[in-house]
């Protein structure tokens, strides 16, 4: 597991490689945690695109960061996860709450 | 019902130990030949019963986690035990988004993603003896 | 000595199984960072000694052959075992071209790969009682 | 673990994909033996190209294939095993006897 971090004005885009498990959940939140006070960003992006696998671990990890962002009165958006983690994502009803984009492209544009 | 094959898994209660059940009983399935999103199923719900084992089973405590495979005909059946603290009430536990660690941030989704992913979740508990999660799927594989 | 990780993988004696039990300790071992290499010949001995169990402990039928793995430290300990027929002669079958069964074209090649790719080789056999295999490796990783 | 066959003249060329154990040795046997029978090739070429992963029963595998070809004044040779498959082949001894190619080119000049 890998997290890699770019910026876009006031958003953080965090970028998530290989898999999302409570093993490895602690990690993410710790590294993107640090990042958002480091900067102060308001809004967070997670790029899944190279992200193979998440449970309902990594679903506490996406509303966890959901919450610390709208304290910041921030937006958060998923970008292009797999079909696997997509599920995970609308059977936990988190896409309701953190929108998900195909492509990057268009996540930049809604923020 | 005769049993085509079976294998059983057992490990330390360590948080590293998820990823290696999961490709374990995925390496098993993989003879009936599932599909990516049937491989994909399984490997998400043993993650998400082997990882309850670990966090609300044994706490911070070490303890064994056992996992069994069986295939019999083209259902699989797979088992997760442990010896750990038990649950109280299986009915409230079962509840979407019911979590007793929300400040780990558990989603309590995790039943949930199990019962969605397999055909079958039965789940036994005995408080301070332990939990045991039976887990049945049909494979139609690719063929 | 102290036991950083433990598992035990325990399956029926089907020859389908061999490629499971292989992906199985290589994924407990990579949580130590091996080598491609040292990964690989931590495969190559563990197909070796489960494929003994299955063709020359329980011949044709039926049984369990057990795979133990520990990582202790850098080093990693695997142990195969089986409640087959047993080696009446150890020397005689550790040694390098010798094969009780030419018929099926072994190459009586196993244990000289399994001491060629491991660090330490033990084998304990009882005629009717079974098998043990004891194999150590000291894993250098890449970093 | 799968098998298909080229040919060249009187060679026949195995190229197998997948992994080489006891499980999957008696099929590849079985469909080498078959192919060389069926139209009566004197050489015979094993390309490991695609060969991911081979332990002792893969020895035992080339040693019966050698045996057939020798009986029928044939000339067998190995192409392009990966680093793992080459260990074996070397501890084994069997490259004494059955000469490894890195490359097909080479290994037609050959026969
Ligand atoms: N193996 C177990 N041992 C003890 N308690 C368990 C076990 N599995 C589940 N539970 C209880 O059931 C609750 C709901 O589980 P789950 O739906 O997986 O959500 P989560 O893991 O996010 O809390 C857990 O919070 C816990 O209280
Ligand atoms: N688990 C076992 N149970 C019974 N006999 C065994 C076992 N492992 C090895 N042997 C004996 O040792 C011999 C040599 O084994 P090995 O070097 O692996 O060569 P091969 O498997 O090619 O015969 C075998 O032919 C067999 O007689």
């Amino acid at each position: 597991m890998q997290v890699s971090f770019k910026t876009r004005n006031k958003t953080l885009i965090a970028e998530i490689e290989g898999e999302l498990d409570h093993h490895t959940s602690v990690e993410i939140k710790d590294k993107i945690d640090k990042e958002i006070n480091r900067k102060q960003y308001k809004n967070l992006i997670l790029d899944f695109t190279k992200l193979t696998f998440m449970d309902s671990s990594g679903v506490g990890v996406i509303i966890g960061r959901y919450k610390n962002i709208q304290k910041r009165n921030g937006k958060m958006l998923i970008v292009n996860p797999n079909p696997q983690v997509n599920r995970i994502i609308t059977i936990s009803g988190v896409h309701k709450i953190v929108p998900v984009f195909s492509d990057m492209q268009g996540a930049l544009e809604e923020i | 019902m005769h049993v085509n094959n079976e294998m059983k898994v057992e490990f330390l209660s360590k948080s590293s130990n998820e990823s290696f059940a999961r490709v374990a009983v995925a390496a098993f399935v993989s003879q009936m030949d599932p599909t990516v999103e049937e491989l994909a199923d399984i490997k998400t719900a043993v993650s998400e019963a082997v990882t309850n084992s670990i966090i609300h089973g044994y706490e911070n405590t070490m303890g064994y986690v056992v996992v069994t495979c069986r295939i019999i005909g083209d259902t699989v059946e797979i088992i997760v035990e442990d010896k750990g603290k038990g649950i109280e009430n299986i009915e409230l536990a079962r509840q979407p988004l019911y979590t007793s660690r929300p400040e780990l941030e558990r989603s309590g989704m995790g039943f949930t993603v199990m019962e969605t992913f397999m055909d079958e979740v039965e789940v036994e508990s005995e408080v301070n003896k332990g939990t045991r999660v039976r887990m049945i799927k049909k494979i139609n594989g690719s063929r």
